[in-house]
């Protein structure tokens, strides 16, 4: 438990709390590349420097224009007059609060030992290694997920579109 | 507390926060962001797990977190696609209001 | 095609960017305020009312014919009449102009009013540093700015100059011939010369400036 | 624990963050200290080529955007697998590399299919 | 030319800032202008886009609405010929040319030779100088940062100290009378004036280097903006514009005024009527109008400049109208004088041809992107002092 | 250890940093050392920004027939001083129903985000922030910064122009970002490492007086003249400047920013101009090595701003010569013609990988860029045939 | 073609139309025709699209404005004077009715010829107003028409969008009228000169001690 | 800078005198017009940017398109009444400090024009003017020296104390009224806080049978 995981845990839920409470919705984008850019921070402390670039070029670089495209597209930017929250938002919270519980009381039972590791770092050289030796299948299907979610995702953008010349 | 404790217990955290947020929140975009941030939390599992594992060389951990990222990216696509052609049929991104203009 | 055109244009830019080190004609610049474009001899911009000799009241050629203000098409001239008449440039007995204004945040230097004036006494002046702080004191020149000497005129228009004082001479001539004859057809009555006269009423008759002067 | 290689990014980040900053709060304190802000209802309204700024700017937005986005998004994570991919070609198969191969034709089959349906024609 | 051609009029149903139906994005109710860097002067558009696609666009004048035509019924005949040179503040000599022009027809003034000659080279210098300015105008608002603009502008300083030295001034010159010119070619004028037109073909190689066959340029005009021919002629289109679009109407040719059915020169013609061929006309043009220049430079005679019979004051033509017409650079500007026998003409009339080509902008600009349409304005070459007078 | 006088010049900043740092106590070394570091790189490269300035003002001057700025100081070069100070002194307007706080943050998002990119990026011999074993990755994550940035500035302003100019920016960003990645893997593909200092290693040897840049390869020219497009696009240069395009949108996205968020603006935008730059020399021309082997003795962090400075020149002869490119071609040419040509080049590089090499694997690769380069450029004028016209004439 | 057998022509064609040649003592003889507005497109499509004529193209389009005068002319009355009848010359004034008038200038882009000019006149200027609008035939007179409803106040009927297009939409006046008045904006003014010497001697007080 | 001015800023301190200096020497090599021309003179306007009398030599050529990046607004050409309220407020929304140069007769007073209905006689009735430059239009050499007096102006004003230029004073107002149209003409047809008309005496007054018609 260093210093340095202290604060960047504290900026990481700072941003996904702000993400999940903010009214405007751009606030909450712009809080939600926070704590991404906090998990990216993260996982460096972790030594998963790949995975935390990655993080940033996929979440903060792509995902979040994504969405700030679509809230510009539904004209959600403008915070609604009524209440943000549902209308069952107390049992959403309930729930929330209850999966914490039950998270938080597994992981402090299971009492992990405060073991002093060797540096490690993964490099990327290994990952391509593992990638195109045993991760080859994963590649290719997830390839087909791509293309797949590319294509639903454009069928469903223009849906409209092709019917209205 | 060990530093990995520390970890999942901020996953936990975060996961439950998106958790809260995607139950509460009437906002499609952000209920979805909401599951982008527990798919984000069990990516920190991932990556805690594989750094203090038994086997960090193995890096298991880490190609689960580069395909799920993927994953994510393209749940995300999906997903807001599918709110902008909700949002054409019914003209709001609010939940309960899509449900109540049903048809 | 692709690109070639995009080259090619690259091309006659980078032939301006060097040629701008050696050759003249590619560095078109005049800097201002120590350089100046030699002074274009046509050139106009706001009228100047000319006066011979060194007294520019006396000199004044404006015989306050009202021509001018009449005919400038955005109006900007003031003119005022003397009571009291001088010799004018020819000689000839004229009223003067008691005020003489001209508004140049008006003139649109259309030159009409020298074109119209029958006694050459309105020119176009060259000077365009005129820029000003304040609207009223700095551009509504009176009589006192806008007189400038024939020397003036003859500096910076010559040939026109030139052709002026040409005219002019032949028509003092032409008058001073006249004078002669009624001179000599009634010796009785002897002209009073020219020069002296106009001293006596223009004296009495300081023209007020009418705003403040710059 | 591997944070030492980070620690001049860290101190870069703040020390970029201090340049936008700084001048900045100079500018606050100039302003504070000689030349007072004067906002005003017809300073501070929106410009709009000098005449009053009718309706308001958020509205909603065209979705050709976002099928740019989504291609966008889909090659950037096709990106991600690449980079490792291409760091560890020298050592790879042929075969390695006719995976890849055959992982790229799906994206840009995806793309050749957007081409064809008009998605990157801008609108 | 069919006989059916009734006005083109494209309105587009849905009104602003009100989301359509198909859910394609709210229209964006957007003012181009006053003050806007490509209007070319304090021209406004409102557009509606869609998206960056125009789906309506109202051009929106009279911000230089400077009351022309009342004040010059309050002025002398002679008095409104410094105004002229105010309405097409770029070629100030042409509508000198055209005002002169009506008023010779009205009062029944014959022209000397020389000052026919001098009229005519004063007039394709300035559609030369007009040209040039307009492409890099145009160049600017397609964004070339000016570069082609400064080269036009470096030759129009060289013209314009011609006219300088010829009529007095840079731009206002007021040159023109009633029956010739003001003042004759002062010495030395006249080999500058050639020495010069020798030089212009090295700058219209360059310009075209420059520019002419530029991919950016083609991409960004061809297609652009078409207007067609039936069209163009029912909307009033005058000028290069029109004859971008293929029709064969130059003034110079159909009215033969002052003398140019002395001079060989051809009018050219685009086919397609889009931005490209606009801008390829005038670039064209220039080339015919240094033709013309070199001919009058050559055979310019000696003789009187202004009709000896003609006054300056007192100035006062017959009861009657008159409507004088010239191809300025921008098209046909016309003058329509009544006058009831006084010395201030009754009712002075500018037919403006900037106006009038600002018929079609619409037209041309609906669907089209809002790049467009900065750069199909910037190629009906409008300047506001004729728009609004 | 000794030095030769070459190696000691080559060094000198290196080994005098090292050398006062090894005066401290060791806990505050590696901090120290950071700090002169980036103190070293956050003073060059702002320096840089004033002095690029007034060269492309002076430059563009040239270009068209006149002076530039040439009064502030010597020759004009107080220039950026004088602008620096007055925009300092400027008072702040942030329009009343902007977002005001987004408004604050998006310039120093920008300027911290272009900053950043500098940490990887070898500007001489061992001369280098942070060497990331992901340092090319490191570079384009940051790099995705930008365009939050811009959209913030967009959003924020609510003023109808900046907000299409902020979504102008975007799509043109993200339109190019893949172009500019893939482009750059050829590169990594042939070094085996996202390490900027290994790359740069790989190129700083030399065959006779010929160095090892990528750029001398088929795949390597193809990617670089593919890599500077997408560059030009992506820092919102002429003629891809249609964020700002000031004949359109009058000032896109930072329309509404006065003082010194608007001068932070430049900054960035001339920041990002510089790092990608600064990416394509490290990737393609051989980082800070010299272009000739007898040409080693001169500095290497010389050789890098020379190399730098020389695209700055071409950005800025582009920038005042071509008009600008329109949304929608520009879209295009990014997805039908810069997109299939990096994927394309890749298939090269992979290619010339696995042929022996000769001058065989030559003609085949460069066979293998030039026909899909010909392809495409048809496919993407297809229904416009852009063509020199003639016209016809009338008596 | 001349205004006699463009009038037969069109007075052939159109049946129950009314032209009138108006002839111009000036130099430039540029007759016109006078055309009745209730026949107004008829003719004008009549114009453009007959064979002989083709006039394609509405050059200028023009307001003119003819107040209403005073004719004062001396008449001889006889009238009883003092019981007794004398003749005795008397100053009758009559007032003419004002008109607007539009004058239409017609050329032909396809044979090459014209002007032809067309006028129409309303029956005043306060009320009757009307006058059809040909834009619908020729594009061109469209700006031309918004400017003379702007600057004469003619309405045209028919006309597609008529708006003001050079004064701002709340204008109430028609300037170009010979009777308008400015609004009196007048301070100072450094060239007091004819009516602004007037009105500044008006203002007198506003301008403090002169 | 005057020695007096020099002399009297010394008794502030070193420092301000400094801070002054550099204040007015930013301020006056980067005037930054405002891309925005009105008519004729615009044409002058651009020719002087132009490569023969290149403004750029002075700092001066970059012309903004936005009101706020913009320090220098240059009237240049005919301000109509439609037009007024477009200019007071493109003036109205420029961050200070900031200048205008009013560039030829129209500008100054209506010119030509002043006769006209819908012409304003004189931008100066809305917003003050710093430096007036008549000409009709002004050649580019008078644009550049009327930059250059408007440079001696900066120069010249002082960073503290009571004759402090009005931007530096916190009630000095830093907006104007933007008239509105109305049914006849522009309400308010001036701006008496900006403008008033001068006590100048008119000779003319007096003298009504001086002659005239």
């Amino acid at each position: 438990m260093t210093v340095t995981f202290l604060i960047l845990a504290a900026l990481t839920l700072a941003g996904t709390v702000a993400a999940m409470a903010m009214r405007n919705l751009i606030h909450c984008v712009l809080a939600l590349t926070l704590g991404f850019a906090g998990l990216a921070a993260l996982y460096l402390l972790l030594g998963a420097q790949f995975v935390g670039f990655t993080q940033i070029l996929v979440y903060v670089g792509a995902v979040a224009i994504l969405a700030v495209f679509v809230i510009m597209m539904t004209q959600s930017a403008i915070p609604a007059m009524q209440s943000i929250f549902s209308s069952f938002w107390v049992a959403g919270s309930v729930v929330a609060a209850a999966v914490f519980a039950v998270l938080a009381w597994a992981i402090c039972r299971s009492g992990f030992a405060s073991q002093v590791l060797p540096p490690v770092e993964a490099a990327v050289h290994p990952i391509g290694d593992a990638l195109m030796h045993g991760y080859v299948l994963p590649l290719e299907i997830m390839g087909l997920l791509l293309t797949a979610a590319m294509i639903g995702a454009v069928v469903l953008a223009m849906h409209e579109k092709r019917r209205t010349p | 507390m060990s530093p990995l404790t520390g970890y999942l217990l901020l996953s936990a955290l975060i996961f439950s926060v998106g958790l809260a947020g995607a139950l509460t929140r009437r906002s499609a975009i952000l209920v979805l962001i909401g599951i982008e941030l527990m798919l984000n939390a069990a990516n920190l599992n991932f990556i805690a797990f594989w750094r203090y594992g038994p086997n960090p060389q193995a890096l298991t951990g880490i190609m689960f977190a580069i395909f799920s990222i993927g994953i994510a990216a393209a749940e995300a696509a999906v997903g807001l696609g599918i709110i902008l052609a909700a949002y054409r049929h019914s003209k709001t991104t609010e939940l309960d209001q899509m449900n109540s203009m049903k048809g | 095609m692709f690109g070639e055109g995009i080259l090619k244009g690259l091309a006659e830019t980078a032939r301006n960017f060097l040629g701008s080190y050696v050759s003249k004609k590619r560095l078109t610049t005049v800097q201002y305020p120590e350089q100046r474009l030699p002074q274009i001899e046509a050139y106009r911009n706001f009228p100047f009312l000319v006066y011979d000799g060194d007294d520019w009241q006396q000199g004044l050629r404006c015989v306050s014919c009202f021509i001018c203000e009449k005919e400038c098409p955005p109006k900007c001239i003031i003119i005022e009449k003397s009571t009291d008449k001088k010799p004018d440039a020819v000689g000839k007995l004229q009223f003067y102009p008691k005020v003489f204004n001209i508004d140049v945040s008006v003139c649109m230097s259309c030159q009409i009013c020298v074109e119209v004036c029958p006694f050459d006494a309105i020119k176009m002046d060259t000077d365009f540093e005129l820029s000003s702080t304040d609207r009223f004191s700095g551009l509504l020149w009176d009589k006192k700015h806008l007189a400038k000497s024939n020397e003036h005129y003859h500096k910076i228009h010559p040939t026109e100059a030139a052709a002026v004082d040409a005219q002019l001479a032949a028509e003092r001539a032409k008058i001073a011939a006249k004078t002669k004859a009624t001179a000599e057809a009634k010796p009785a009555t002897p002209t009073p010369p020219a020069n002296a006269n106009g001293a006596g009423p223009n004296a009495a008759n300081q023209p007020v400036p009418t705003a403040t002067e710059k | 624990m591997t944070n030492v290689p980070y620690l001049p990014v860290v101190v870069l980040l703040l020390a970029a963050v201090a340049f936008a900053v700084g001048p900045l709060a100079l500018a606050w304190v100039w302003a504070w200290k000689f030349s007072p802000r004067k906002p005003g209802p017809s300073k501070n309204a929106i410009y709009e080529c000098g005449l009053e700024s009718k309706g308001d700017a958020w509205v909603q937005f065209h979705p050709g955007y976002y099928l740019y986005a989504i291609i966008f998004l889909v090659f950037d994570v096709e990106a991600v697998f690449l980079l490792p991919f291409a760091v560890a070609f020298t050592g790879l198969p042929l075969g390695a590399g006719i995976a890849m191969l055959v992982f790229l034709l799906l994206l840009v089959e995806g793309l050749v299919w957007a081409w064809q349906k008009k998605v990157l024609v801008w609108s | 030319m069919s006989t059916a051609t009734e006005p083109v009029r494209i309105l587009p149903q849905s009104p602003a800032n009100s989301g359509s139906d198909s859910g394609e994005g709210q229209l964006l109710e957007v003012s181009m202008g006053p003050q806007h860097p490509s209007t070319h002067g304090v021209f406004r558009m409102d557009v509606v886009l869609d998206g960056e696609r125009v789906v309506r666009l109202k051009p929106v004048f009279g911000y230089l609405h400077r009351n022309h035509e009342k004040i010059a019924e309050h002025e002398t005949y002679l008095g409104s010929m410094p105004y002229t040179d105010r309405l097409d503040y770029i070629c100030s000599l042409t509508n000198n040319w055209a005002y002169a022009l009506a008023v010779e027809k009205l009062a029944g003034i014959q022209v000397p030779e020389r000052a026919e000659y001098i009229r005519i080279i004063t007039a394709e210098m300035t559609r030369f100088l007009n040209h040039a300015a307009l492409i890099g105008f145009l160049t600017q608002d397609m964004g070339a940062s000016g570069t082609p603009l400064m080269y036009a502008f470096r030759e129009r300083e060289t013209i314009l100290d011609l006219f300088e030295s010829l009529t007095g001034a840079r731009m206002m010159c007021n040159y023109m009378r009633f029956g010739g010119c003001r003042v004759d070619l002062p010495a030395g004028w006249l080999d500058q004036a050639k020495k010069f037109a020798a030089t212009l073909p090295r700058f219209l190689e360059e310009f075209e280097r420059l520019l002419a066959t530029n991919e950016i340029l083609m991409a960004r005009t061809q297609g652009v903006g078409v207007l067609s021919k039936e069209f163009a002629v029912n909307a009033g289109v005058t000028g290069p514009v029109l004859r971008a679009s293929g029709v064969n109407y130059d003034v110079r040719k159909v009215d033969k005024y002052g003398i140019y059915d002395r001079f060989a020169f051809k009018v050219p013609l685009g086919e397609h009527g889009d931005t490209y061929d606009r801008y390829m006309i005038r670039l064209l043009e220039m080339r015919e109008s240094l033709k013309i220049l070199n001919q009058a430079l050559r055979d310019i005679p000696e003789g009187p400049i202004v009709d000896p019979k003609t006054k300056i004051r007192g100035f006062k033509p017959k009861p009657g109208e008159a409507y004088g017409r010239i191809e300025a650079p921008k098209g046909e500007l016309g003058f329509y004088l009544i006058s009831d026998g006084t010395a201030n003409p009754y009712r002075y009339r500018v037919r403006s041809s900037c106006m009038m080509n600002l018929t079609v902008l619409e037209d041309l600009c609906i669907g089209h992107n809002v790049a467009d349409v900065v750069v199909i304005l910037g190629s009906i070459d409008i300047v506001m002092g004729e728009v609004d007078r | 250890m000794t030095m030769s006088p070459i190696q000691q010049a080559d060094q000198f900043f290196v080994t005098s940093q090292h050398r006062f740092v090894s005066y401290l106590p060791a806990e505050f070394q590696s901090l120290t050392s950071a700090i002169l570091s980036v103190i070293a790189i956050v003073l060059v490269f702002a320096l840089l920004f004033a002095i690029t300035t007034v060269l492309e003002r002076k430059g563009l001057g040239r270009i068209q027939n006149r002076y530039g700025p040439n009064r502030v100081g010597p020759a004009g070069f107080f220039q950026p001083l004088a602008d620096g100070v007055k925009s300092l002194t400027k008072e702040d307007l942030v329009p009343r129903t902007a977002d005001q706080m987004v408004h604050f943050l998006a310039p120093v998002l920008l300027v911290t985000a272009a900053f950043l990119a500098y940490a990887v990026l070898p500007v001489g011999r061992n001369m280098v922030l942070v060497n990331l074993n992901a340092g090319i990755l490191y570079f384009f994550a940051v790099g995705s910064l930008v365009e939050l940035a811009v959209f913030m500035a967009g959003w924020s302003s609510r003023n109808k122009y900046s907000l299409l100019g902020g979504m102008r920016a975007i799509a043109q960003m993200i339109s190019y970002e893949v172009p500019l990645v893939l482009a750059s893997v050829v590169v990594i593909m042939a070094a085996g490492s996202l390490s900027t200092v290994s790359i740069v290693d790989m190129q700083a040897s030399y065959t006779g007086i010929w160095p090892h840049w990528f750029v001398f390869t088929p795949w390597g020219f193809a990617g670089f003249i593919l890599f500077m497009i997408a560059a030009t696009a992506e820092s919102n240069r002429s003629p891809f400047d249609l964020p700002e395009g000031e004949s359109e949108i009058i000032a896109g996205y930072y329309i509404e920013y006065s003082g010194f968020k608007f001068a932070l603006f430049f900054l960035g935008e001339y920041l990002g101009m510089f790092a990608t730059s600064g990416l394509a020399i490290t990737l393609f021309l051989g980082g800070w090595a010299a272009p000739f082997s007898f040409l080693t003795w001169i500095p290497s962090y010389l050789w890098f701003f020379a190399k730098l400075l020389l695209l700055i020149v071409i950005f800025i002869w582009i920038r005042g010569t071509l008009p600008r490119l329109r949304m929608d071609q520009l879209m295009s040419f990014a997805w039908q013609f810069m997109l299939p040509m990096t994927l394309f080049n890749l298939f090269v590089a992979g290619v010339w990988h696995f042929m022996p090499s000769g001058i065989v694997r030559w003609l085949v690769c460069i066979a293998l860029l030039v026909a899909p380069a010909i392809l495409l450029s048809r496919s993407l004028k297809q229904g416009k045939k852009f063509a020199v016209r003639h016209y016809r004439f009338a008596e | 073609m001349t205004p006699e057998n463009i009038k037969s022509e069109v007075e052939a064609s159109i049946p129950g139309c009314q032209l009138e040649i108006v002839s111009n003592p000036s130099p430039s003889g540029q007759h016109s025709l006078r055309i009745d507005p209730a026949h107004a497109v008829a003719i004008a499509t009549f114009l453009r699209d007959a064979e002989p004529l083709r006039l394609d193209y509405c050059s200028n389009v023009t307001g003119v404005d003819w107040p209403g005068k005073e004719i004062s002319e001396k008449v001889k009355v006889k009238k009883l004077v003092d019981g007794v009848e004398q003749e005795v010359e008397e100053i009758r004034k009559t007032q003419t009715i004002g008109h607007l008038e539009v004058v239409y200038h017609l050329f032909s882009m396809e044979k090459k010829h014209g002007p032809v000019i067309l006028r129409m006149r309303t029956e005043d200027r306060a009320e009757r107003v009307h006058l059809p609008s040909l834009t619908p035939v020729w594009r061109s007179a469209e700006f031309q028409e918004r400017e003379i409803f702007d600057l004469y106040g003619v309405i045209f009927d028919g006309h597609p969008d008529l708006r003001r297009i050079l004064m701002w939409d709340g204008f109430e006046d028609h300037p170009m009228r010979r009777d308008y008045v400015e609004p009196d904006d007048f301070e100072y003014e450094p060239t007091a000169h004819d009516e602004v010497l007037e009105r500044a001697r008006q203002h007198r007080t506003v301008m403090g001690p002169l | 800078m005057d020695e007096n001015l020099k002399s009297e800023l010394r008794k502030q301190g070193i420092v301000a005198t400094t801070l002054q200096e550099l204040y007015n020497w930013g301020r006056k090599n980067s005037l930054w017009p405002l891309n925005f021309g009105l008519a004729c003179c615009a044409i002058e306007m651009i020719a002087a940017s132009m490569a023969r009398y290149d403004m750029a030599r002075f700092g001066a050529e970059v012309f903004r398109p936005s009101p706020r990046q913009a320090d220098l607004m240059i009237v240049a050409g005919t301000v109509t009444k439609k037009m007024a309220p477009q200019v007071v407020r493109l003036y109205n929304q420029m961050a200070e400090p900031k200048y205008v140069i009013s560039m030829g007769a129209c500008a100054i007073s209506g010119g030509p024009f002043k006769q006209g209905y819908n012409v304003l006689k004189g931008i100066d009735r809305y917003i003050p003017v710093d430096v007036y430059i008549p000409g009709c239009p002004p050649r580019p050499e008078a644009l550049i020296d009327a930059l250059m007096a408007l440079q001696k102006i900066i120069d010249k004003q002082s960073l503290t104390g009571a004759d402090r230029p009005r931007h530096l004073q916190a009630d000095a107002p830093s907006e104007f009224v933007v008239p509105e149209f109305g049914a006849h003409d522009l309400e308010p047809s001036q701006n008496p806080e900006v403008w008033q008309p001068p006590l100048v005496n008119i000779s003319l007054g007096g003298t009504d049978d001086a002659g005239k018609h």
